[in-house]
């Protein structure tokens, strides 16, 4: 399996299908988690994400070892944005591709499944009356 | 030795890095001094310890070369 | 729900991107199906699709309304791709922008399966020795 | 009137198009008639008809105005 795993400032979907599109693969299932200008109803300026790289980036690569050791998958990316984001802007990108299409889309909903619980990045939420948390 | 402090740790704190005192030796003492210290982190859902880059058990020890981080409820993605 | 649905020459996943991507959204779920460059380990030249234009457009419309009434889905797109296509080019773009990504997920993967069973739309397979199938 | 012929139905017939036999009034009676006249099409694992565009049963009554279309097993995506 090919791996391209990257923490920065800006992310596009467009590096992760450069990266994952193939001949040999017949499908390729993206993830792009976008920045909302809501949560729960209360409208949302900005949010900033914070990051302890060196352990975000190794928990990734964990997330990837066992992706490798549970499906045949051929290529994945996972990037995630760090720095203030704003409505609309991208957060994070999964993708993968397989030679079969089932297993891609079980592929990808588990590595942000199991980004979302396991790595070391941490969002706060700027909302419009001035709260963050 | 340097213990980080990430997210909302850090902002109960006050700050990105802490002094581990020397009579703390290991992840279950380290959390029960931080809980006392500030007490505010007794608030959070969870307060995982990372020992050079990977979630830490309670009985893992400490050693003054060890990167030692505190890790609140991650809410990347 | 904002739907667009085409069945064209070439389609890209960045016209489905362009038409998803919403402040609004916190979720999308891409599924890009590309031609293999093999077919059970024969080698593949190329594909042709040929497609029954009115009956599929009419058919992926009712995928969509069957996704609008089953999930809470803010946008979709299914972009379908005819004529000659070579291992690499993209056959068919399925994307799906939800509040949740879990739906988002959920949708994708049953308009895709749902649009390989009851579309109109027919490939033939070019392969390296010769054959037609 | 004419009946559509897609993908391998067209290559079995020889014919993107064939005239209905006056006779032949529903979608049984079209399969039946397609089946004897095209033994080629017993092959298929599946062949649908689309009445005016749409998947249409055994018993759905086919008019002179119709669109009708022989469905062979899709294989789109």
């Amino acid at each position: 399996m090919e791996i391209l795993i990257d923490i920065k400032d800006t992310i596009t979907v467009q590096e992760a299908l450069d990266f994952i599109q193939s001949p040999a693969c017949g499908g390729e299932v993206i993830f792009a988690g976008t920045v909302r200008n809501h949560t729960k109803q209360r409208p949302v300026l900005k949010l900033f994400y914070e990051c302890y790289e060196a352990m975000a980036i190794s928990e990734m690569q964990k997330i990837a070892t066992q992706v490798q050791e549970r499906w045949e998958i051929q290529k994945m990316v996972m990037l995630h944005a760090v720095g203030d984001k704003y409505p609309g802007d991208i957060a994070v990108v999964i993708a993968v591709a397989a030679a079969h299409r089932g297993i891609a889309f079980d592929a990808c909903e588990y590595v942000i499944d199991t980004l979302k619980e396991t790595v070391p990045i941490w969002k706060k939420e700027f909302f419009a009356d001035g709260e963050i948390a | 030795m340097g213990i980080l402090l990430f997210g909302v740790a850090k902002d109960i704190t006050g700050a990105a890095m802490l002094e581990k005192p020397a009579q703390v030796r290991d992840v279950a003492a380290l959390k029960a001094w931080l809980y006392e210290a500030y007490p505010g982190l007794q608030q959070l859902k969870s307060m995982m310890i990372a020992v050079n880059r990977t979630y830490a058990a309670d009985s893992q020890v400490i050693n003054e070369q060890d990167e030692v981080a505190v890790i609140p409820p991650v809410s990347g993605g």
